[in-house]
C-alpha cells in the first residue's frame, strides 16, 4: 500500500500545484511536499524487511482479460532507486528556488509528475504498466526541456523525444512479443514474462530490441548523441532530473527486465553491447578533454560513467551487477552535485563556458571546496562513494575479461585528466573579468550540497548499508540467470 | 416457391432502381430512385421475417434520410444536369473497377462453405418483442451511447448549417 | 587502552585534525591550528610508541579488523589493519618524520593566509599514508595509495594563483593514476588468482606457487607499473620533479620522506610474490638502475636547488628499488628509513635557505651563506654528507648495503650502482659548495636581510641532522661490528621469502671491506673534483650554455623527455579529442542519426505529391485498394 | 409463411455484392457529392440487408442489432455530410468534388 501512496502521493501534489500561482506558495509546497515524499520512502525502507517480491505490494487487476495488473511493489533494487529518486528530487526542487521561471505552477507541477513517473518505473512488477511510466517519464522531461531550455531547445528537444521514443517503442514490442510467448494465461506480469519460453532466434531479436531501448535511454555509445545537447540545453534542473534519475531508468531495465529475460542471446552477443559500452567510455572521455562548455564536459562525462555501469551489468556477475547498483545511486548523486555547482557558477558568474571562468577558488573557498568533493566522488577516489562502485565493475569486468577492465579502467585515467583540467580552469589560477565579483555559498546553498557530501562519504567509507540493500535481488537474478 | 418470386422480384426492383441512381442526370431523379431501392430492401427484411427492421428501415431511411437529401436538393437548388460528366475514359474505368470488385467478392465467397442450419422463416428473433428484449438487456450501454452520437451530430449538424462565423 | 582503539586512532588523529582544519578553515585563528596541525600527529606518534612497546617481545603480525568495506559474493574487504614490523617501521617514518616536518611547517608558512588549509592537507596526508601502510589487505592500502596522491595534488597546487603549479599538480595527480591503474588491475588480478585481497591470505598461498609462474609474473609486473608511477620511476617519474611546485615542507614529507616511499614499502610487503618471479625481479632491477643513472645525471645540470633534491630523490629511489630487485627487503627499508631523514633534512634545509633569501630558488644566485645560515649551514652539510654515502653517517649504511647486495648478485649492477653513488656525491657537493661556498652572488630584497630560520624550523633541521647522522645504527652492517637491529626486526615479515634467496653466493669480508674502500675513494675524488670546480675554479656559474658541447645540452635539458610524452601522449590525446568530437561524433554518429530523421522528412516530401488534392482520384485509389486487398485475401 | 428454403443464403450474397458495387461505381462515376452520399447510402444498405439475412439463416439476433445500430450511424453520417455538402456550396457556390482539390500537397 506504501508503494501506491508513494506514487499517488507525488501526482497528487502535481496536480494541486496547479491551483496556485504564488511563487512562493508553490515554492514552499512542492519543496515539503518533496520531502514529505521523501519521508515516505524512508518509510518504505523502514518497513521494508527482507527480500521476497511480496515486500509492500499493491495490486489490482487492470485489464483482466489481457493480464495486465496494476502490480507495484519493491525488491531491493526498486528501494535503493525509489530512495535515491526521493532524495534528489527535493534538492533539486530547491536548487530551483534562486531562478525565475515563468509559468512556475506548471513547472513544479511536471518536476513532481516527473517524480511520479519515475517512481512508477521502479516499482512496476508489471512489463505493460513499466512501459507505460517508461513513457510517461518522457513528457514531463520533454516540457521541463523545452519550455524551459536554452536557446537552441526546440531542436534539440524534439530530437531527444523522437530518439529515445523510437527505442522505447521496441521495448514494447518486445515486451508484446514477449508476452504471446509467456505461458497461458498470458499475462505481463514480470515472473511471467521471465518464464517465456524462447528459442535463441527470438531471444536475439527480443535482446535487440530491448538493448536499443536502453542503450538509447542511458546513453550507450553511439546511441548517445541527443544525450551532450539535451543535457546542455536543459534547464539546470531538467539537467539534474535526466542525468541523475532518468539515465538509471535504462540501467534499472537492463537488470529487470533485459537480463533475466535475454541471459543465452546476451552471453551470446553481449560481447558486441560491453565492447560498444567500453568503446563508450573512452570516447566519451576523450572527447569530455576539450570540451569548453562546463554542462556540457559533464554530460560527456556523464555517458562515460554510463558506459562502465552498462558493461558491468552485460557481463552478467554478482560483482559488476552490485558495482553497477551502488554506482547508480553514487553517480545520480555526483552527477546532480556537479549540475547544481554549474548551475550556481553560471548564476553568479553568468556564464558557463570554461574559458571565461578561472580563480573562482579565491574569492569562494567554500564553493571549491565542495566542488572537490563531489568531483573526487566522480572521479573515484577512494573512500568517496564513486570508488566503491567503479572497483566493483572493474572487477567484475576483469574476471569476464582483462582487457575490457583494463580498457574500461582508463575511465579512471581520463576522468581525472578531465575533470581536473575542468577544476583547474575553473576553480584555480587567477580571477577573471566574470569571476571578480564572485558570491561564496550562502548558508541555505551550503545546507543543499551537505546531505550530498555526507552521502558521498557515507557510501565511500560504509558501503554495506546501500550494497546490502540489493544484494538479495540481485542475486536473485543472476542466479536465475545461471 | 411464392417467397422465391417475390424475392427475384425486390431483387430486380432493386437492382434497376440502385441502376437508375447512377444513370439518372437530375439529382432529384436519383433521389427518388434510391427511395424505390430502399422501399425493395425493406422488403426483403419483411422477407426475411425481420419486421422490426423492416418498420425501421422505412422510418429512417425512406422517412427521415431521403426526406433529407430531397431537402437539399430543393434547398440549394441543385436540379440541374451535370454540365460535365466525367470523360468517358474515367467512367468506363470506374465500371470496370466495380466489376473486378464483384469478381473479387464473388471470388472470396466461393471459397467458403456457408451452410446454413436454419431456416429463417422459422425464426422468430426478427419480432419486435424479442429484438427489443436483446436490445435493453445486452446492449443497452450501446443503444445509450447511440443517443449520445445523435446528439453530437446533431450539435455537429447545426453548427455546420449556422450562417455566422463562431 | 584496548589495543585496537590505540591501533584505531594512530591514523584517526591526523583525520581528525584534518577535519578539524578543514571544516574551520576560515576561522579557527593560526594559533590554535599550529598547535593541532603538530600535536596530532604528535600524539599519532606517541600512540605508535605505545603500541611498539606494549606489544614487548612479541613482534608477530598482528591484524586488527574493524568492519567490512565492501562485499560483493565472495568479496569481502574487510577495513583491517595489520601490524607488524614493517608497518611499525612504515608508521614510525611517517609519523615521527611527518611530525618534525608539521613543526617546521609552523615556522615556514607562518605568513601565509593559507595556514589552515595547508595543515589541514598535511594532516589528510599522514591519515592516507598511515593507511596505506597499515591496512591489512590491498584494497585499503589502495585507500592510502590514492589518498596520498590526492594531498600530494592538493599540496603541489597549494599556491593555486598560478597555473604553472596547478599544472604540476594535475601532472602529478594523473601520472599517479595511471600507475594505480596498474595497481588496480594487479589487484584484480590477484583476487582472480587468490580470492581474497588479504595480505595474509594472499601471500599463504603464494608460498606454494613455482617461482616464474606466468600468472604472479604478471600480478607483479602490474603492480610494479604502480610502484613505478607513485616512486616516480622511468617512465613515470617527471612528475616528482615539477612537484617541486609546493611548498618546501610538502616536498620534503611528500615527495622525499614518505609518499614516494610508497612504492618501496608495497614491493617490500609483497615480498614473496616478487622472489618467486625473477623476471620481474629483472625488469626491477634495469628500471632501478636506468633512474638512478638518470635522475642522477640530469640532477648534474640543474640549478634550481629543489629541483636538484628532487632528481636526486628519483635517484634514491632506484637505489631502493635495486636493493628490492637483488632480494635485499631489509636493506631496501633501512635506506629508506635513512633516505627519509637525511633526504627530508635537506629539503627542509633547502627550505630554510629559500626562506632566507625570500624566495629565491636558483642556486646560481646563492653562495657564501655559511656565515648568514649557520644552522643551516651545519645541518646542509650533515645531510649532504650522509647522501654521498660517507662513514659514519647513516646514508653510508643503507648505500653500502645495498652496493654489497647488488654485487652478490651481479657485479654489473654493482658497476652502474656504483657510478650512480658517484655522481650522488658530486651533484650533492655541487650544490653544497655553489650555495654555501664562496661569496654571495645574488641579491636581498630591502628589508629583508639575510637571516638564520626561526627555532621552530632550526630545531626540526637540528633533530633530522642527529637523526641522519646516527640514523645508521639502527641496522649496523656485521662488517663494522654492527648488530644489524633493523634486519633482524624486519626477518619475520621477510622470513618467508628468505628460502627463496638461498642460491646467492655469500661475500667473503675481504671483498666487502675491498668494494666499500672503492666506493669511498670514489666518492671522496668526486667530493674533490667538485670542491676544486665550484670552490677554487667557481665555475658552474656561467651563463654561456649554448657553447656546451649537444650531449650536455640534451641532458641539461632533460633529455627532453617532457617534450617527448607531450608529443607523444599529450598532443595526440588532444588531438584524438577534437578529432572524435569533429569527425567522429559531429559528421558521422550525430549525422548518421540526424539522417534517419532527415531520411523521414525527404520521403514525405516525395510522398506528398501523390495528395493531388482530387477527391475523385483518392476514391478511386481507395476503391483500387480495397480491391487489392481482397484480391490478396483470395490468394492467401 | 412458407419456408425460405427455396432462397439460399448464396442468392442474397450475390444481390448484396451487385448492390454494393453499384454504389462503388456511383462513387466513382459521379462528381455530384450529393449523389456519392447517396451511393454511399446504397452500398452501407447492402451491407445491412446482408447482416440481416445472415442473422435470420443462423437464427442469431446480434446481426439484427447491429443494423439497427448502423442505421443510427448512418443517419448521423447523412445529417452530418449534408451539413458540409451544404457549407461547401455556401463557400465554392458548387458541390462538384472535382472543384474540392484545394487540398493538396
Amino acid at each position: 500500500m506504501l508503494t501506491l501512496v508513494l506514487l499517488l502521493f507525488p501526482l497528487a501534489l502535481s496536480l494541486i500545484l496547479l491551483f496556485f500561482r504564488e511563487v512562493k506558495t508553490l515554492r514552499v509546497l512542492a519543496f515539503t511536499g518533496t520531502l514529505a515524499e521523501l519521508a515516505l520512502a524512508i518509510a518504505a525502507f523502514v518497513q521494508y524487511k527482507t527480500s521476497c517480491h511480496c515486500n509492500l505490494l499493491f495490486s489490482f487487476d487492470w485489464l483482466d482479460t489481457l493480464g495486465v495488473s496494476l502490480k507495484f511493489g519493491m525488491d531491493g533494487i526498486t528501494l535503493l532507486l525509489v530512495m535515491l529518486t526521493a532524495l534528489l528530487v527535493p534538492i533539486i526542487v530547491f536548487s530551483t528556488f534562486s531562478h525565475h521561471y515563468s509559468s512556475p505552477a506548471s513547472f513544479y507541477s511536471l518536476i513532481l509528475l516527473m517524480e511520479m513517473a519515475l517512481i512508477g518505473v521502479f516499482t512496476a512488477f508489471d512489463g505493460l504498466v513499466f512501459y507505460i511510466f517508461w513513457e510517461m517519464a518522457l513528457i514531463p522531461a520533454w516540457f521541463i526541456c523545452a519550455l524551459w531550455g536554452g536557446n537552441n531547445r526546440i531542436r534539440i528537444t524534439f530530437k531527444f523525444f523522437i530518439y529515445t521514443f523510437a527505442g522505447s517503442i521496441l521495448m514494447l514490442v518486445a515486451l508484446i512479443y514477449l508476452y504471446f510467448k509467456t505461458p497461458l494465461p498470458h499475462a505481463f506480469d514480470f515472473q511471467a514474462l521471465y518464464a517465456a519460453a524462447l528459442t535463441p532466434a527470438e531471444q536475439t531479436w527480443i535482446f535487440l530490441a530491448f538493448f536499443l531501448a536502453f542503450a538509447i535511454k542511458i546513453p550507450v555509445f553511439p546511441f548517445h548523441t541527443w544525450q551532450p545537447d539535451t543535457y546542455t540545453e536543459s534547464p539546470a534542473a531538467g539537467s539534474m532530473l535526466l542525468a541523475g534519475i532518468m539515465l538509471k531508468m535504462g540501467l534499472f531495465g537492463m537488470i529487470r527486465w533485459m537480463i533475466p529475460i535475454c541471459s543465452q542471446s546476451i552471453r551470446q552477443w553481449g560481447d558486441m553491447a560491453i565492447i560498444l559500452a567500453i568503446t563508450g567510455i573512452v570516447y566519451a572521455s576523450l572527447i569530455a578533454l576539450r570540451q569548453n562548455d562546463l554542462k556540457r564536459l559533464i554530460a560527456w562525462s556523464s555517458i562515460a560513467h554510463a558506459g562502465l555501469m552498462a558493461a558491468a551489468l552485460l557481463v552478467m556477475n554478482l560483482k559488476a551487477s552490485q558495482g553497477a547498483m551502488i554506482q547508480m545511486v553514487a553517480h545520480g548523486i555526483n552527477i546532480t552535485g556537479l549540475f547544481l555547482i554549474t548551475d550556481l557558477i553560471q548564476r553568479r558568474a553568468g556564464t558557463r563556458n570554461i574559458s571565461d571562468l578561472g580563480g573562482i577558488a579565491l574569492r569562494a573557498p567554500r564553493l571549491a571546496a565542495f566542488f572537490m568533493v563531489i568531483l573526487l566522488g566522480s572521479i573515484a577516489l577512494p573512500l568517496t562513494n564513486g570508488f566503491v562502485g567503479e572497483f566493483l565493475m572493474l572487477l567484475g569486468i576483469f574476471e569476464y575479461n582483462a582487457l575490457y577492465a583494463a580498457i574500461a579502467g582508463l575511465t579512471m585515467i581520463f576522468g581525472a585528466v578531465y575533470m581536473l583540467w575542468m577544476y583547474q580552469r575553473v576553480m584555480l589560477g587567477k580571477t577573471q573579468p566574470a569571476t571578480e565579483g564572485f558570491q561564496d555559498l550562502t548558508l541555505a546553498e551550503m545546507g543543499m550540497l551537505l546531505p550530498l557530501v555526507i552521502l558521498i562519504f557515507w557510501m565511500g567509507c560504509y558501503p554495506s548499508f546501500f550494497l546490502d540493500i540489493p544484494f538479495p535481488d540481485v542475486q536473485q537474478i543472476l542466479y536465475f540467470v545461471k | 416457391m411464392f417467397t422465391k418470386y417475390i424475392f427475384i422480384l425486390l431483387t430486380v426492383l432493386a437492382l434497376y432502381s440502385g441502376i437508375m441512381v447512377l444513370v439518372s442526370r437530375k439529382p432529384i431523379h436519383s433521389v427518388l430512385f434510391l427511395t424505390l431501392t430502399f422501399f425493395a430492401i425493406a422488403g426483403h427484411y419483411v422477407l426475411l421475417n425481420a419486421q422490426f427492421l423492416a418498420v425501421v428501415h422505412v422510418i429512417v431511411y425512406a422517412g427521415a434520410i431521403m426526406v433529407l437529401f430531397l431537402f437539399t436538393v430543393m434547398l440549394l437548388n441543385l436540379n440541374k444536369d451535370e454540365h460535365s460528366p466525367k470523360s468517358r475514359w474515367a467512367k468506363l474505368l470506374a465500371v470496370i473497377a466495380g466489376c473486378m470488385l464483384m469478381l473479387t467478392l464473388i471470388g472470396i465467397f466461393r471459397n467458403y462453405d456457408l451452410a446454413v442450419a436454419y431456416d429463417p422463416m422459422m425464426t422468430q428473433i426478427g419480432l419486435v418483442k424479442n429484438l427489443g428484449k436483446i436490445l435493453y438487456e445486452n446492449y443497452l450501454l450501446p443503444f445509450e451511447l447511440s443517443s449520445i452520437l445523435f446528439l453530437t451530430a446533431m450539435v455537429g449538424a447545426v453548427l455546420l448549417g449556422k450562417k455566422e462565423q463562431l | 587502552m584496548k589495543m585496537e582503539l590505540i591501533v584505531a586512532l594512530i591514523p584517526l588523529m591526523p583525520l581528525l585534525g584534518f577535519l578539524v582544519l578543514g571544516a574551520g578553515f576560515r576561522t579557527i585563528p593560526r594559533k590554535i591550528t599550529a598547535w593541532v596541525g603538530p600535536g596530532v600527529i604528535l600524539a599519532s606518534l606517541i600512540l605508535a610508541l605505545v603500541l611498539f612497546f606494549s606489544n614487548g617481545k612479541n613482534t608477530g603480525p598482528t591484524e586488527y579488523h574493524f568492519f567490512t568495506w565492501i562485499s560483493a559474493g565472495e568479496l569481502r574487504i574487510p577495513l583491517g589493519f595489520l601490524i607488524d614490523p614493517l608497518s611499525l617501521l612504515m608508521i614510525f617514518v611517517v609519523t615521527g618524520v611527518g611530525f618534525i616536518i608539521h613543526v617546521y611547517s609552523v615556522g615556514y608558512m607562518k605568513d601565509d593566509p593559507g595556514f589552515n588549509r595547508f595543515f589541514a592537507f598535511m594532516n589528510l596526508f599522514v591519515f592516507s599514508m598511515l593507511l596505506l601502510v597499515m591496512g591489512n589487505n590491498y584494497p585499503v592500502m589502495f585507500i592510502g595509495w590514492e589518498g596520498v596522491g590526492l594531498c600530494s595534488y592538493l599540496l603541489i597546487g597549494f599556491w593555486f594563483r598560478n597555473q604553472e603549479y596547478n599544472n604540476a599538480a594535475k601532472k602529478a595527480f594523473i601520472m599517479n593514476r595511471i600507475g594505480d591503474l596498474g595497481f588496480l588491475l594487479g589487484m584484480f588480478l590477484l583476487f582472480t588468482t587468490f580470492h581474497t585481497l588479504d595480505y595474509h591470505g594472499v601471500f599463504s598461498q603464494a608460498r606454494s606457487l613455482q617461482p616464474g609462474d606466468s600468472t604472479l609474473l604478471a600480478i607483479t609486473l602490474l603492480l610494479f607499473v604502480g610502484a613505478v608511477g607513485k616512486s616516480a620511476q622511468i617512465p613515470l617519474y617527471t612528475w616528482l620533479p615539477d612537484a617541486m611546485a609546493g611548498p618546501t615542507p610538502v616536498s620534503a614529507l611528500i615527495h622525499a620522506a614518505t609518499m614516494v616511499t610508497a612504492g618501496v614499502y608495497m614491493v617490500a610487503r609483497s615480498n614473496i610474490l616478487y622472489i618467486l618471479s625473477p623476471v620481474t625481479m629483472t625488469i626491477i632491477a634495469v628500471v632501478a638502475l636506468a633512474t638512478i643513472l638518470l635522475a642522477a645525471s640530469i640532477a648534474v645540470f640543474q640549478k634550481d636547488i629543489k629541483k636538484i633534491l628532487a632528481y636526486s630523490t628519483i635517484s634514491q629511489l632506484g637505489y631502493m628499488f635495486l636493493a628490492l630487485s637483488v632480494g635485499a627487503f631489509s636493506g631496501a627499508m633501512f635506506h629508506l628509513t635513512t633516505h627519509a631523514f637525511f633526504k627530508a633534512l635537506l629539503f627542509l634545509g633547502a627550505g630554510s635557505v629559500i626562506h632566507a633569501l625570500g624566495g629565491e630558488q636558483d642556486i646560481r644566485k646563492m653562495g657564501g651563506l655559511r656565515k648568514a645560515l649557520p644552522v643551516t649551514w651545519l645541518t646542509f652539510l650533515t645531510g649532504t654528507v650522509a647522501i654521498s654515502g660517507i662513514p659514519p653517517l647513516s646514508g653510508f649504511f643503507s648505500k653500502d648495503e645495498i652496493l654489497m647486495k647488488t654485487f652478490g648478485s651481479s657485479s654489473l649492477l654493482w658497476l652502474f650502482a656504483w657510478l650512480g653513488a658517484l655522481l650522488t656525491a658530486f651533484y650533492m657537493f655541487r650544490m653544497f659548495y655553489l650555495v654555501f661556498g664562496n661569496q654571495f652572488r645574488g641579491t636581498t630584497r630591502p628589508g629583508h636581510p639575510l637571516h638564520e630560520s626561526p627555532l621552530t624550523m632550526t630545531l626540526p633541521l637540528i633533530v633530522l641532522a642527529f637523526l641522519s647522522f646516527a640514523g645508521g645504527a639502527l641496522n649496523m652492517p656485521g662488517l663494522f661490528g654492527g648488530n644489524q637491529l633493523l634486519e633482524h626486526f624486519l626477518a619475520p615479515v621477510f622470513s618467508r621469502s628468505s628460502p627463496a634467496l638461498q642460491g646467492e653466493l655469500p661475500i667473503s669480508h675481504a671483498t666487502e671491506w675491498l668494494l666499500t674502500g672503492i666506493t669511498l675513494a670514489g666518492v671522496l675524488l668526486m667530493i674533490f673534483w667538485a670542491w676544486r670546480r665550484y670552490v677554487v675554479k667557481g665555475k658552474g656559474l656561467l651563463t654561456d650554455e649554448t657553447r656546451r658541447p649537444f650531449w650536455v645540452r640534451i641532458v641539461a635539458e632533460k633529455y627532453r623527455i617532457d617534450e617527448l610524452y607531450d608529443f607523444l601522449l599529450v598532443k595526440p590525446s588532444l588531438w584524438l579529442s577534437r578529432f572524435l568530437h569533429d569527425v567522429v561524433e559531429l559528421r558521422i554518429i550525430d549525422r548518421m542519426v540526424n539522417g534517419i530523421g532527415q531520411a523521414a522528412i525527404r520521403t514525405g516530401n516525395l510522398l506528398r505529391y501523390i495528395q493531388t488534392g482530387n477527391v475523385g482520384f483518392y476514391l478511386f485509389v481507395m476503391v483500387l485498394g480495397v480491391i487489392l486487398i481482397m484480391f490478396f485475401n483470395i490468394l492467401i | 409463411m412458407s419456408t425460405l428454403s427455396s432462397v439460399p443464403i448464396d442468392y442474397y450474397l450475390v444481390f448484396c455484392s451487385l448492390l454494393f458495387c453499384l454504389g462503388v461505381i456511383g462513387v466513382l462515376i459521379k462528381r455530384n457529392a450529393l449523389v456519392i452520399l447517396m451511393s454511399v447510402e446504397l452500398m452501407i444498405n447492402s451491407i445491412n440487408l446482408l447482416l440481416a439475412a445472415f442473422s435470420a439463416y443462423t437464427n442469431d439476433p446480434a446481426g439484427q442489432i447491429f443494423v439497427f445500430f448502423i442505421m443510427v450511424v448512418a443517419a448521423a453520417e447523412v445529417a452530418i455530410g449534408l451539413a458540409i455538402i451544404v457549407l461547401i456550396y455556401r463557400t465554392t457556390g458548387s458541390i462538384d468534388i472535382n472543384v474540392l482539390n484545394k487540398l493538396k500537397w
